[in-house]
């Protein structure tokens, strides 16, 4: 066993859209993720994260690149691994309405995966069940409910409570605490830590909420249009963020205390460009308050421009 | 390519069909020729069967067979010796089809508007209404139906002629009897899936657009809610245009669709295999096209692996 | 704010005993019981339901409630209308429509029931098969063309010819009127639920239960179908009707029932002629009975569906 | 009287489409009805249905009834206005046995010298006995004397076909603007499965015997559905009226019924037990209540059947029917007693099952349920029943595979002959492995008998021996029921073939 | 200021099989032109229910208004007739809904389902609404308009959709946007562009907002007067700087505490609320929150708290304000003592 967990190789995910475009959703990404870390994934929104996230889970298969779990290829695997490695690795959606079965109910969700690798049976199972919902905050009396009699935030803990289910190594969560209350987020979150100690697990967590990646993460990645812009560790990316982007992105975090004098804001002009046709050279230099003409020119490489801390931008090409 | 492909696909559907349909035909007993007047002397039959090659063995037959196909000649009627298949079908099917598209019509327009108002008056007296007459549409066969409207409409009231073809009111108790069972259907299966629509996060959304109940319905919930009529309505208007058997008879049409009957009865061996191919052309090309149409009906609908 | 008065000496930190005292659960049932008094709620429901048990008992009992064997002829008594001693009348041949009535119902909803499952068993199956490999895969899709192109051809090759060379191999009776509808009873049923399959596997929560392992069968049967259920519903309610008189023309061809046994399509199809002549009763009462079955039927379906429907109001 | 205001016009149902309006080809009886009305023969039928020449003006028959010369009328045309000659004739009959025109009807010509062999592909086609002497003559050499030739002239087989047209385009006969015939009236409108109109032939050399102008068949499959429309007037004349409204209309000045010259008759498979038994047979026969069944069933009109022959044969002693006689009479207890004899007999304690098959329609339908009833009332005897598609049928029969099997026969010509031979030993027909060579050699003889009263004795001779042995089951003779518009007058109801509209005449809107 | 909407004593429940779900209970507030108003709160505690009742979208059955008044300009929207309302929805008063990937018709174009909001309310047509949509399309934010105009939801990621949700909304420039967690799915810098679209609007039309929001640095930020609801009631109503320096309930210190600082570089654990929301079956007939609450009283558990008064527009349904209650410092002790 290598430290990395999962290595992805030149990833790039592109899905046609009418006869001739096509969106690239994920654009030659390359990242690891260490065994017991949390990966933060933040970004635009539409940069393709989860587009990452589904691929990595294989919901959907890559256009092209590579991606190793534990050593193994995910595109050459036999029946036997695959099931495994299925269960191994297991995501909480960013849609709790969507991702539930509006007929069934929601212990029977839950016992889904358990049902499926057999981990339990009869008693056990609904012990396994209900302890799962206290777990993640609801009560075992919800187990006969159906999903539409939840809240949102609600829902989105029984899909948390799904996916651990299956006793997972590796879970994406796909902005799994967005549509819960604060407080509820602390508790998630809190128990996305103590699960990863007891659980020896692994995170890919994609949010919107800064604070909370900051918070949970041992590294973060930034992503813009398709590409990886910056990654680091998460208090150095706080604390020194080199890409243009994340400075915008950082600077744009509202804080929640009306009288907090207020950090320059970083605006962006201009929209954000088209992942069909997405611009030449590096991906962010139509809004980029620094861009330089080589910028148009040549692609950014990626650099590990301080230690553990790399990015793709000219600014840092001497 | 991928077109290519799929006609490909619909060629070997239809060769298979007519294949089959070539051999059943060959195994099942009875002969063309054997009637309840003389049976004939074995030379003389001789003489007629080899005027359809039917002296040859049924391999043989069949290499002809499909020869005269790929020409597209279905070959001349056993039972009419002068007509050829392709004109008994070209006869037979503008009537056939004419009668198919007016029910199809009807039922479509009106199985609709049944299913949607029912739907939107769910549990309430409309609802009931419509299922009342589906019911009566879904358990009352046309050739218990047929009979019924020629005895009020024509004979009693007089307002429309018994049977017969040619003139505009000679198709419309013929149409509505093939249209309500159909339609029945097709109320049925809209009703359900409108239930199931009007559920939706989505119609709240148009809701509080404050669109007018019509316009929700129309613009929100029909195309969301029609996957099962189309899926319904494909084989259906197939069989409907290429003519019903017992409606025909009844009111006296010529079309086509006494043919897929009749010719199995007399082993009119031409006609049987004419009348199914053209059968499964039509068939096997509405399938494709409503298998099409999903995809225009659903964006989320994804047929195959490859991107079309 | 106004309050009204409380005691001051409820100003104290609260007692040990209340603190986590939990709200008071609801009283919680077994999933079937919950199902059965949902139902039971159902106006209609109950309704279909009680005519179907009625129809069956009458199935059962009613050919002994009257002296008249149903086969039993009375050249002299014949097209007598309803009346006292013959409730339903006689037909043409003096038999009591009554009795034939009743004795017919056996023989339909028989039918009707095997017509159904077929329906379930081959059309469901295939169809959601069908429609969840489509577009999976490229092995999925050669999935579904096969069997739609089964579909296709069992559309195409004309089902007289398939009757007639099964009544060749076979003996007359209800296996064959069984095997005849599975020939072809299901393929409607299979595309239309491919249809809804498609639309619906794009779902997230079909993606979701793929990722918790569950097996394609489980998927099928677990999260997709019971999705249709409103669809499969409609649908028998044509196919069973469709069947009770695709019964009446196999017996007629002479693959099914043999007379003197009668059915309800047998009886209607046979008694077309009162139309002209007017002995209403031997064409009502059967077509009546198909009408009622179809209602009830009906009826239960459709509160069934609302009972069962998580969103629905109970 | 005949207005001049009043449209000489009427509307029929045909039933069916006629399959094929080429006298060589056509073999049902819906052709013979527009060909019969479109053609002409050189033997016509007149009013009473018996046979005079039509388009043959005289006729010379050889002293030894070998050859007969027949002379064409001069002014017998063709619907185009040229003359029908001989070689018409010649040309026309011999194209009937060409084995390429895969004639079905051609054995009806084997009476004729050579035709036969031709026919079949062993003789030549200048062996035939048929020449056209000249634009008008026609000889015709037979083989052996035939009785009823004349009358088998008027059969369609034998009509001429305008041998340059039909030679020009083998397809003339599919439609209506291609088609020549020589009868009292023409084809003008042939719309496939819906309906064909004939029209007054002016051409026709007898046409002012011909009133109407125009006769429309409309194609009309459903028994109620023709019967609506002759209701609301839309059809004139129908045959053949839905078995449920016949109690209402038989007392209706429309209603007419017509004996029709056939029989409706279970086989019995004398090798298949219990049939295998006479005595048996003769039960099962006895047990049928022939009376209550026409009359309570089938209720057209049908006459109960005790013999094989139907009546409307004229010898000279009368109807051959009537001179014959019945030969059984109806009794259960007799049946019982036989049927505990036969069983005796052939030491069966017990009968072994028997099914009654039947080609699926509802009239066979009804009368093998009332049989069954019967056979359970009577001699208390379980039968089952059992139903086919007709041509599975027929093959299924062909094959012995049946106990008692119901099947009609009817007669194309109105002689005892075509019924008989029916039973003969090597007629293919005859599927009751009932074989009987006494039976066999009075055919022979009544076939060359050239003295009538002789060959009617041998013929009744022979019905004896078949009723005898009885390897059938008797139930009636056919009649045919029509309705009738009153509005027209001198339709005229033959035995064995459809109404002849020749004379008809409308008189009354 | 003009008091724009005003909802008193509303009263929502849900009959299900198992009885009937009190979502909201007796919910009062007000907004007025041209201001924002936050609703805050616990997950489930009814946020979305209150809002949809304003709309008149709850589903009934089962849901039904049992009691209470939305009074939009004086006008009561709950005794409308469904026609009467029709012409309010989407012109009067849009939404933006929570559920942004249920929430657009899957079958129908993106753009059109823009246009649609525009076309059935103003007296605009064809190509002009089209190049309406395709302008609100980019206002959101998202790239290539015209392109995406024709684009079907699935095409679009979860916070595409949002924008969508929130074109849809306000491009028939509504009195009254109602925002059901719009931001949720959106990254900072696309959030801080959507905020500021919303607050443009409220400023340029005098639109009144509601926001509803689990962000409190949203909140801080956004609202001018912040709602916080708890198990189907407002617990607590102030102005944005009062409720976050001077919180009233001990829910809303629980949501303060709970957030994690960013600017603190070394990794406490976050401090939740413990325990569970209540059961709206059968809610407390106390203070829904004194199962949970470190400093309750015997009081809470019997007897609904009133709504005190604190200060200009600071309301807390919270025995504490009592004048009776103890200080908060013994019940902390006393809290201590127990666990
Ligand atoms: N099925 C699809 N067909 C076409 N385009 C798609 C599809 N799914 C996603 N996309 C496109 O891919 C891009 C990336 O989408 P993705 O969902 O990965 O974004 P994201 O980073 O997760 O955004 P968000 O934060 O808003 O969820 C978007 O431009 C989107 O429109
Ligand atoms: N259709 C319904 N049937 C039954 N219960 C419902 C229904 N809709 C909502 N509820 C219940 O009403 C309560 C309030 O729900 P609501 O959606 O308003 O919560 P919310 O405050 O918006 O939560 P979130 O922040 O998670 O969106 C919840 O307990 C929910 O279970
Ligand atoms: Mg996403
Ligand atoms: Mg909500």
């Amino acid at each position: 066993m290598t430290e990395t967990i999962i290595q992805i190789d030149q990833m790039k995910k592109y899905y046609p859209i009418g006869k001739e475009k096509t969106v690239k959703s994920v654009d030659d990404i390359s990242i690891e993720i260490k065994r017991g870390e949390t990966f933060g994934l933040v970004g635009e929104s539409g940069s393709g994260k989860s587009t990452l996230g589904k691929t990595i889970v294989g919901l959907e298969d890559p256009t092209s690149g590579k991606i190793v779990y534990n050593d193994l290829d995910l595109s050459q695997l036999n029946k036997k691994q695959k099931r495994q490695i299925n269960r191994e690795i297991q995501v909480i959606f960013q849609d709790p309405h969507a991702s539930l079965n509006p007929r069934m109910r929601v212990g029977d969700i839950i016992a889904e995966g358990i049902d499926a690798h057999k981990l339990a049976t009869g008693k056990n199972r609904q012990d396994r069940v209900y302890e799962l919902l206290e777990r993640v905050g609801l009560q075992p009396e919800h187990a006969k409910r159906y999903p539409h009699e939840f809240s949102g935030g609600q829902r989105q803990r029984i899909g948390i409570a799904r996916a651990l289910a299956v006793e997972p190594k590796f879970i994406v969560a796909d902005e799994p605490i967005s549509a819960l209350d604060v407080s509820i987020q602390a508790q998630v979150i809190n128990l996305l830590e103590d699960l990863k100690e007891q659980e020896d697990l692994t995170y890919l967590f994609i949010a919107h909420d800064l604070g909370m990646v900051k918070h949970i993460s041992d590294r973060i990645g930034v992503m813009y249009l398709g590409k990886m812009m910056e990654l680091s560790d998460s208090d150095e990316l706080f604390h020194d963020p080199l890409h243009p982007y994340t400075k915008a992105l950082l600077s744009a975090i509202p804080i929640a205390n009306p009288e907090a004098e207020r950090r320059e804001r970083i605006v962006l002009e201009g929209d954000p460009p088209s992942p069909v046709d997405p611009p030449s050279g590096c991906r962010f230099r139509t809004r980029c308050p620094f861009a330089m003409d080589v910028c148009a020119k040549e692609v950014p490489e990626w650099r590990e421009v301080k230690e553990r801390h790399w990015t793709a931008c000219h600014l840092y090409n001497n | 390519m991928y077109i290519v492909k799929r006609i490909l696909i619909m060629l070997l559907t239809i060769w298979v069909i007519a294949s089959l349909t070539f051999l059943i035909m060959k195994f099942i007993p009875g002969d063309p020729f054997a009637s309840d007047a003389d049976v004939l002397p074995e030379e003389v039959l001789q003489n007629i069967r080899a005027k359809y090659n039917l002296d040859e063995p049924i391999a043989v037959q069949y290499v002809l067979y499909m020869k005269d196909l790929v020409t597209f000649d279905l070959g001349f009627s056993i039972q009419s010796e002068t007509r050829s298949v392709n004109s008994i079908i070209a006869d037979g099917a503008p009537a056939s089809a004419l009668l198919g598209l007016q029910a199809l019509i009807i039922a479509l327009a009106l199985g609709l508007l049944l299913g949607i108002v029912a739907a939107l008056n769910h549990n309430k007296l409309l609802d009931y209404a419509s299922m009342f007459i589906a019911i009566i549409g879904i358990s009352v066969p046309s050739f218990i139906l047929a009979p019924l409207l020629i005895k009020y409409f024509a004979v009693e009231w007089g307002m429309l002629p018994v049977a017969s073809w040619g003139t505009w009111q000679h198709s419309i108790l013929p149409t509505l009897a093939l249209a309500a069972t159909p339609l029945a259907v097709i109320a049925r299966f809209m009703r359900s899936s409108m239930l199931e629509v009007t559920n939706q996060n989505y119609i709240k959304t148009a809701d509080a657009k404050g669109l007018s109940k019509t316009k929700l319905v129309i613009r929100h919930g029909i195309r969301n809610a029609i996957l099962p009529v189309i899926s319904f309505i494909g084989p259906l208007f197939v069989s409907l245009i290429t003519g019903t058997f017992v409606i025909e008879k009844i009111f006296a049409i010529p079309g086509i669709g006494r043919y897929f009957v009749d010719s199995i009865f007399n082993r009119d061996y031409p006609v049987i295999m004419g009348t199914t191919i053209f059968f499964s052309v039509l068939l096997v090309l509405t399938l494709f096209i409503i298998d099409i149409s999903y995809r225009y009906i659903d964006p989320r609908i994804k047929l195959t692996s490859g991107g079309e | 704010m106004e309050a009204k008065r409380v005691d001051d000496s409820l100003f104290r930190p609260l007692s040990p005993e209340k603190r986590g005292h939990d709200p008071i659960q609801r009283p919680s049932m077994s999933v079937w019981k919950e199902t059965i008094l949902n139902v039971l709620k159902n106006k209609m429901a109950v309704l279909g339901f009680t005519l179907l048990l009625v129809i069956g008992f009458f199935a059962i009992a009613g050919p002994h409630m009257v002296p008249f064997d149903p086969a039993k002829q009375d050249l002299v008594n014949t097209n007598v209308a309803p009346n006292s001693e013959h409730w339903f009348g006689t037909d043409d041949l003096g038999r009591d429509v009554w009795s034939r009535t009743w004795y017919g119902a056996r023989v339909s909803l028989t039918i009707g029931l095997i017509a159904a499952a077929i329906d379930i068993i081959l059309g469901v199956t295939i169809g959601g098969i069908s429609g969840y490999m489509a577009g999976r895969s490229k092995s999925g899709d050669r999935i579904d063309s096969i069997l739609m192109r089964i579909v296709e051809i069992l559309y195409g090759i004309p089902y007289l010819l398939i009757v007639i060379l099964l009544m060749v191999i076979m003996e007359p009776g209800i296996t064959s009127i069984i095997i005849a509808l599975s020939v072809t009873g299901w393929v409607g049923m299979a595309r239309i639920i491919r249809g809804q399959i498609l639309q619906l596997k794009s779902q997230e929560y079909v993606l979701a239960a793929q990722k918790m392992g569950t097996s394609h069968p489980k998927i099928i049967w677990r999260h997709l179908i019971p999705n249709t259920a409103g669809i499969i519903i409609v649908n028998l309610t044509f196919t069973i009707p469709s069947a009770i008189f695709a019964e009446s023309f196999l017996s007629f061809l002479g693959l099914g029932v043999q007379a003197p046994f009668a059915s309800w399509g047998t009886m209607a199809n046979d008694s077309l002629g009162v139309i002209l002549s007017g002995q209403w009763w031997r064409l009502f009462f059967p077509g009546f009975m198909i009408a009622l079955t179809m209602f009830a039927f009906n009826a239960f379906g459709d509160g069934l569906q609302d009972a069962l429907d998580p969103k629905a109001n109970k | 009287g005949s207005g001049a205001d009043i449209a000489q016009e009427i509307t029929v149902n045909a039933m069916s489409e006629p399959p094929d309006l080429d006298p060589a080809l056509a073999t049902d009886t819906t052709s013979g009805w527009v060909l019969d009305h479109v053609f002409e023969g050189l033997y016509t039928k007149d009013e009473s249905g018996n046979p005079v020449l039509g388009a043959a003006e005289n006729v010379d028959v050889s002293e030894d009834g070998k050859t007969y010369t027949f002379t064409l009328r001069d002014d017998t045309k063709w619907s185009d206005g040229s003359n029908v000659t001989a070689q018409d004739f010649e040309y026309g009959w011999k194209r009937v046995l060409n084995p390429d025109t895969g004639s079905s009807f051609a054995f009806y010509m084997y009476y004729i010298k050579g035709a036969e062999a031709y026919n079949k592909g062993d003789g030549a086609v200048e062996d035939v006995g048929i020449t056209a002497q000249d634009d008008k003559t026609l000889v015709v050499e037979l083989g052996a004397p035939l009785g009823y030739f004349d009358e088998l002239l008027t059969m369609w087989t034998f009509y001429p076909v305008k041998q340059e047209l039909v030679e020009e385009n083998s397809a003339w006969s599919a439609e209506a603007d291609t088609y020549v015939s020589n009868g009292p009236f023409k084809l003008t409108k042939w719309a496939h499965d819906s309906e064909v109109v004939i029209e007054k032939n002016e051409n026709y050399w007898d046409n002012s015997v011909v009133k109407l102008d125009k006769v429309t068949y409309k194609i009309v499959n459903d028994a109620t559905t023709y019967y609506q429309m002759f209701k609301t007037n839309e059809l004139d004349l129908i045959q053949t009226l839905p078995s449920d409204v016949l109690d209402q209309e038989k007392e209706s000045e429309e209603y007419s019924e017509v004996p029709y010259f056939g029989t409706y008759m279970y086989m019995f498979n004398v090798e298949k037990e219990p049939f295998t038994n006479e005595k048996i047979r003769r039960a099962f026969t006895l047990a049928v209540d022939r009376e209550t069944l026409t009359q309570n069933v089938t209720k057209s009109g049908e006459t109960p059947a005790y013999a094989f022959v139907p009546p409307g044969v004229e010898t000279p002693e009368g109807d051959f029917r009537e001179t014959g006689g019945e030969y059984f009479e109806e009794d259960g207890a007799e049946a019982k007693r036989l049927l505990e004899e036969g069983m005796e007999e052939e030491g069966w304690t017990e009968l072994p099952e028997v099914s009654i098959s039947y080609n699926t329609a509802e009239n066979n339908k009804k009368i093998a349920e009332a049989v069954q009833a019967m056979y359970k009332d009577n001699l208390g005897v379980d039968v089952k029943l059992e139903n086919q598609e007709w041509k599975t049928y027929l093959d299924t029969t062909q094959q012995g595979n049946f106990q008692m099997a119901r099947m009609g026969w009817i007669g194309v010509l109105v002689d005892p002959v075509v019924i008989l031979d029916y039973y003969l030993g090597d007629s293919p027909n005859n599927r009751t492995n009932w074989v009987n060579e006494e039976y066999d050699q009075l055919m022979a003889d009544a076939k060359v008998e050239q003295d009538p009263e002789a060959r009617y004795e041998l013929l009744h001779q022979a019905e004896a021996v078949l009723m005898e042995d009885l390897p059938f089951n008797p139930i009636y003779h056919y009649t045919n029921n029509y309705l009738t518009s009153q509005n027209f007058e001198n339709i005229v109801y033959p035995v064995n073939r459809y109404p002849y509209l020749k004379w008809a005449e409308k008189v009354s809107e | 200021m003009e008091r724009l909407l005003e909802v008193n004593n509303l009263e929502v429940i849900f009959k299900t099989y198992g009885g009937e779900v009190q979502a909201v209970r007796d919910v009062s507030f007000h907004v007025d032109k041209g201001e924002i108003l936050a609703i805050v709160g616990e997950s489930g505690s009814g946020k979305s229910v209150t809002v949809q009742s304003i709309m008149g979208l709850i589903p009934t059955p089962p849901g039904k208004i049992k009691n209470g008044e939305v009074l939009l300009e004086g006008q009561d929207l709950l005794k409308l007739s469904k026609r009467e309302m029709q012409k309010v929805k989407g012109s009067k008063i849009s939404m933006v809904f929570q559920d942004p990937m249920t929430s657009l018709n899957p079958t129908m174009k993106v753009g059109k389902q823009i246009a649609e909001s525009i076309t059935t309310h103003q007296n605009i047509k064809g190509q002009e609404a089209k190049e309406r949509a395709i302008d609100m399309i980019r206002r959101v934010g998202i790239s290539n308009p015209a392109e995406r105009y024709e684009q079907y939801p699935h095409e679009f990621s979860g916070g595409m959709r949002q924008r969508i949700m929130i074109a849809i909304a306000l491009a028939c420039h509504p009195k009254v946007l109602l925002a059901d967690e719009p931001t949720t799915a959106l990254d900072v810098t696309i959030q801080a562009q959507v905020l500021d679209l919303m607050k443009n609007l409220k400023d340029d039309m005098d639109t009144s907002i509601i926001l509803i929001t689990h962000d409190l640095g949203v909140v801080a930020e956004t609202a001018e007067r912040v709602a916080v609801m708890y198990g189907g009631i407002i617990v607590e109503t102030a102005p944005v700087n009062e409720l976050f320096n001077n919180p009233k309930h001990p829910y809303t210190w629980g949501l303060l505490e709970s957030i994690p600082d960013i600017d603190v570089a070394d990794k406490k654990r976050l401090v939740p609320i413990e325990g569970a929301p209540p059961d709206l079956f059968s809610p407390p007939k106390g203070c829904p929150f004194a199962p949970r609450c470190k400093y309750a009283m015997d009081v809470c558990v019997e007897e609904m708290p009133p709504a005190f008064s604190i200060d200009n527009g600071h309301e807390a349904k919270c025995w504490l304000n009592d004048s009776r209650s103890p200080a908060l410092k013994e019940l902390v002790a006393a809290g201590r003592q127990l666990s």
